[in-house]
């Protein structure tokens, strides 16, 4: 049974979550650059000034340094403020704010005082944009203890998780594939999924691919292509990048014996790696072969007319799986 | 936060030289000797970059450019202040001075790379002495600061050598006023007493966010609690902007230190191609400030007071033709960079774990397309 | 950047109440009603934040604190500026407020931990609304704006209703002015009108940096340009600090907006215990600033104008030796807390990977020390 | 033969480093925070301000994003800036201008225009400090493409290394481990090792123990007390974060089986996992046991009465050996 909310893009499930939340919490307020009367260069907030007030959805000046500091001291006075970073690129302003204030208020505090804040962040590529608009910015945030980061892949998990996002206690950035947003409706689950549990999209046996956010639906292309050929990946949506899942994946490496896991954001110190050094650790006798990695390279993100072949795609999924599949 | 606290004031005491209706009024803190002819050379500016600005909007929507950020409106103030600089002072753009690109020399495909996505800019900032377009709001301005003290280290300013005092010009909106970054560019100058003009495009928006979401005082009036003087300019006026530029950058280069130059104008189109300001403003502002056009005021003064005849204003039409087809034509044939090109100058020196990464996406692309 | 390019003015019109020598002056535009005793009062917490501090240095060179940033010659700012908040007002020190905190009735002991290591704060705001110290130059002004973001949205300004209508009180330094995030505040609380009253505490020096290097102009300037007042006021005349704050906070509290207020001191002691100013400034200066200690004032106007005798004097010398008792011991007698603690808090719902790390580390500490 | 200046302290080689390359280039300026009289708040920078003028040793306003963004408009005029950031956590208010403007600005002008800067950051914990003042941020820019990031871990590298980063035309984060500033003192080389290779501190047959800057005397002695239980660990010292010399991780692995990776900064998307991920893959054969990485945990840098056991320290250090061996 699904969700009377029916078929809808990510964008409007993203919308309608918010919605939800702001009808539940009336301490919840939306603070960002043009998310009044625009909804936000997304509209991804539209309607809700209209509908809430400009004192719950806030209009703010441009200024991303004040627009996450200030949303500390809103939270200091009982408020739950969700911040929309405009785009990816533009999150860095805020960083200090961010990784000095948000991550550490709670602890500090001695665990006194709660950082209920949501970062909303439309990221990644593929959208033909000028610079600093296509980053994957969260591993800067997966390494600063103190956040949590998630990143959904579809418009059930984008509708569920960014409430349960909200109604975490605890800060969290919130990964949004902005190439998604509009790739296609779908249905709403009627029940959400615990936010930081890993989902296995596609059983397999012989490869497991793990992604989030927006490479999910390109892993899910190749493990059609690579059932052709007789190879059974399985696929796996991590849902959360910090905490992950690391049971979910060890288990499924454990029958696989190989993994692949996918991300744009650069390889090197990247989410990837992580993944790969703890699933070697866990499960180290289990490996046929080393884990492999589908990422952005070590280079600024490109000009447009490049992002196609430099970003993690099928064809690069596919090659390496023809490579762990070699060991 | 939400309600407009204070309106902020409509034009007070602004500099004007030109009015709309295209009389020259005097002002004796801003003398300007200037003859027709000059008048008409900024009227043929005018008119040029206004037609390269149609053309990219044009070239967008055919698919030849990802995005464009239109200057329409903003004319006067660009060619104002780009006119006023010497070719060794500097400029520091954000991503909509395509006037000033024009005063500057730049070829205008050399902007279409980045708007067009086969590079990301691409040029030599000393080339033209016109920096990369910035797209980080505010950034810019630090570095035209930083620029600035390299310029006093030089020895560059108050030599009283013509050829050899310099000047920075940095330019920002009004929303980019609320940055950090701007602040502290403020901050830097005015405790160094820097050689950097600040020059403040107001055109009313920061996307769909009015000035009074960012002050509800005029902005020119942020300058004086940093120690240096602001000024507020018809920004629609190109001779207030050409004589209250050149007044602020003499300054600079005579160690007189930085000037907040506000240009109050209007952004008649939308923010970029991608914005719809439907949503958040009425057509009817827009009709208001065409009856203040840039252009038209110059064209008025040209052929009223200067007797300017409809052979010149053809001749600059025909120009403008001629510069359209270039940028049309040049546009569709900027190469596209090579697969491998995204692996160039990320380090001066390649790493070899990145050298490697090139390798194999190299032998893999010529696999995959093989 | 590298000349005292205009030395800011020395002190020109500030607002003084009492003069270095203790005599009562009036300022019309800050009446201050205040009896004797009350005066009385302020000079005790003076005399007991003073003697906070002197133990607190005193702790560090036993080695009972790793570092203290002692307030010597900014008590009568911190004194008048703590004391013109009512309970259910909000402050949000730096890291030297120790004044207001005492204030806040927050006891000594709480600050301690900090800097002896044994936690990172660890009190709760809102017990005292008394923010915890931040370290990060600046980042309490967003934090204060944002606050006051709070009150609006809770409808607590401009009721009339004293017990509801609340006030945000930010203090930094004159270093801190040089911030972004101070700045981007001023954006804020302009912009919104919000009931924030930004008190710097100008003690002339940034560490080693002397304050014309932040800015050429007073500090108290910046706030126009922002659309707020600005004032100076003598920061060593504890009623200046006290008359002018309620002022401040009272206009907040009636929806009148943001002040700013530049409590004009200075810093008698190292900027910490680990600073060596006599690299970077002279000793005489210190001498001159002595003729205006904050305290000294306030016992010759008590002496000379309202006839208390020694009696009082050596009561508050008494009560002082007592806290600074209460501090000594209670410093000494700050639990150590338990290593696996760092484990604590870091989130409200510990990750499975991070409990991992602490099982970890809490039977390989019990390991090793078996 | 070593260098005619003899023995000094980590602190003082910096000193003598950045005397020299500000003798050699004219267009080598410093800029910070009470860099000038005071000689910064460690020192560092001592006596430069007197002897080259407050024009190239510029005391800052107190901004670290405009200490940044305005040396990469000095690095546009023809300077090569030395930024000193003055303790670790304060390094984030510049973060945007690093991350969006220093790392990208060479790529961006089409390599036309170089970002000859240095960031010098004093590092990591141990010395008793507040919040903020003992954190380890390389990974955030390590992960950063178009940014290389150093550290030292003595006196002659920290003499040599500083020149060299300040000679390299690409901007260089450089760690300096303020633990060991006044460690004690050695002789400066005669000669620099290239700036981006590791160096073999100590050979041995079982295990490779990798580390940088702070942490490098920790492996030093466990390789001194792991010896007497006859078990030889070969001390690696990176020195480069990004790159890393994966080569000769790589190399040594391949002897001894086994690798231990030892940080300050926090474990999760840390240094130490890439290194686990890169060796994995190439020396997936060689390897005996995982990738074991000792280092700071997932949580804020604690308070200092808890630092030293937090720290990853000789205990820690020789646990996981003892762990790896038992593979
Ligand atoms: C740091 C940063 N935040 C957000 C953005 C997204 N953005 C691009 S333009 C713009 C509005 C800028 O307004 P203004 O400064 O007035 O310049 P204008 O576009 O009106 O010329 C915003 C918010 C950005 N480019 N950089
Ligand atoms: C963002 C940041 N940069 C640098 C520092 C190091 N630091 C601590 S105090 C200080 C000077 C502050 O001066 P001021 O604001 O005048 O306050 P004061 O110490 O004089 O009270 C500096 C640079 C810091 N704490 N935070
Ligand atoms: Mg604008
Ligand atoms: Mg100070």
């Amino acid at each position: 049974m699904t969700h009377e909310l029916g078929n809808m893009t990510m964008a409007k499930a993203l919308n309608e979550g918010l919605r939800k939340a702001m009808e539940d919490d009336p301490k919840v307020v939306i603070m960002g650059e043009d998310v009044g009367k625009l909804g936000g260069v997304f509209r991804i907030t539209d309607g809700l000034q209209k509908d809430f007030g400009e004192d719950r959805v806030i209009d703010t000046p441009l200024a991303e340094a004040a627009i996450i500091g200030t949303a500390v001291g809103m939270a200091i006075r009982g408020y739950r403020p969700v911040c929309e970073i405009q785009f990816d690129g533009f999150v860095f302003p805020g960083f200090d704010q961010i990784v000095n204030q948000v991550a550490k208020f709670h602890n500090r505090s001695a665990g006194l005082v709660k950082m209920p804040i949501t970062i909303r962040i439309p990221s990644g590529g593929g959208i033909g944009a000028v610079e600093h608009h296509s980053e994957s910015v969260e591993t800067y945030f997966a390494h600063t203890a103190g956040l949590k980061v998630v990143a959904c892949a579809n418009p059930s998990d984008a509708y569920w998780m960014i409430q349960e996002a909200i109604a975490d206690d605890d800060p969290v950035i919130f990964i949004e594939p902005k190439r998604l947003y509009h790739a296609g409706k779908s249905e709403i689950d009627d029940e959400p999924t615990p936010l930081y549990q890993a989902r296995v999209l596609r059983p397999g046996a012989h490869v497991t691919v793990a992604g989030y956010g927006m490479t999910v639906p390109t892993l899910l292309e190749a493990a059609k292509v690579a059932a052709d050929d007789g190879i059974e990946l399985e696929v796996l949506d991590l849902r959360s990048v910090s905490p992950i899942d690391t049971d979910a994946v060890v288990e499924s490496v454990r029958r696989t014996g190989r993994l692949v896991v996918v991300h744009e954001a650069p390889q090197s110190f990247g989410v990837g790696a992580e993944i790969a050094a703890r699933v070697t650790q866990r499960a180290f006798y289990s490996l046929e072969a080393p884990v492999l990695r589908v990422t952005g390279y070590d280079t600024p993100y490109p000009p447009s007319r490049l992002e196609h072949e430099w970003l993690p795609n099928l064809d690069r999924v596919l090659d390496a799986v023809d490579q762990i599949m070699e060991y | 936060m939400t309600e407009r606290v204070h309106a902020v004031q409509p034009e007070p005491n602004m500099v004007q030289l030109l009015t709309p209706e295209g009389q020259r009024v005097d002002n004796p803190a801003y003398p300007l000797d200037i003859t027709d002819e000059e008048i008409a050379g900024l009227y043929r500016d005018l008119v040029l970059v206004r037609r390269i600005d149609t053309e990219a909007i044009a070239l967008q929507r055919q698919g030849e450019l990802g995005l464009w950020a239109s200057l329409l409106g903003q004319e006067a103030a660009q060619i104002g202040a780009g006119r006023a600089l010497k070719p060794h002072d500097m400029a520091f753009p954000t991503y909509r001075e395509h006037g000033v690109a024009w005063c500057r020399d730049v070829d205008p495909l050399t902007l279409l790379g980045l708007f067009r996505g086969t590079n990301l800019g691409g040029f030599d900032p000393r080339e033209h002495n016109f920096n990369l377009y910035t797209i980080v709001i505010g950034a810019q301005t630090l570095h035209a600061t930083g620029y600035a003290m390299g310029v006093v280290r030089d020895g560059a300013v108050g030599t009283g050598d013509p050829s050899r005092d310099t000047a920075v010009l940095a330019f920002f909106g009004d929303g980019a006023s609320s940055q950090g970054d701007v602040n502290e560019s403020f901050v830097w100058a005015g405790a160094g007493n820097l050689p950097v003009v600040f020059f403040c495009q107001n055109n009313q928006w920061a996307i769909s966010e009015p000035v009074e979401r960012q002050s509800r005082v005029p902005l020119y009036q942020r300058a004086s609690g940093f120690g240096f003087p602001g000024i507020r300019i018809d920004g629609n006026d190109v001779l207030a902007c050409l004589a209250v530029t050149r007044k602020a950058l003499d300054d600079a280069r005579n160690a007189q230190g930085p000037t907040l130059i506000e240009a109050y104008t209007y952004r008649m189109n939308p923010h970029t191609t991608n914005d719809d300001p439907r949503r958040y403003r009425l057509g009817s502002e827009a009709d208001t400030w065409k009856l203040k056009d840039p252009i038209e005021r110059v064209r008025a003064y040209l052929t009223r007071e200067a007797g300017y005849e409809s052979d010149f204003f053809a001749e600059v039409e025909a120009e403008a033709k001629k510069l359209a087809e270039h940028v049309r034509s040049g546009c569709r044939e900027l190469p596209d960079p090579a697969p491998e090109s995204a692996f160039d100058n990320v380090h001066v020196t390649m790493p070899p774990e990145l050298r490697e990464q090139r390798d194999d996406f190299v032998s893999f692309v010529a696999e995959v397309s093989a």
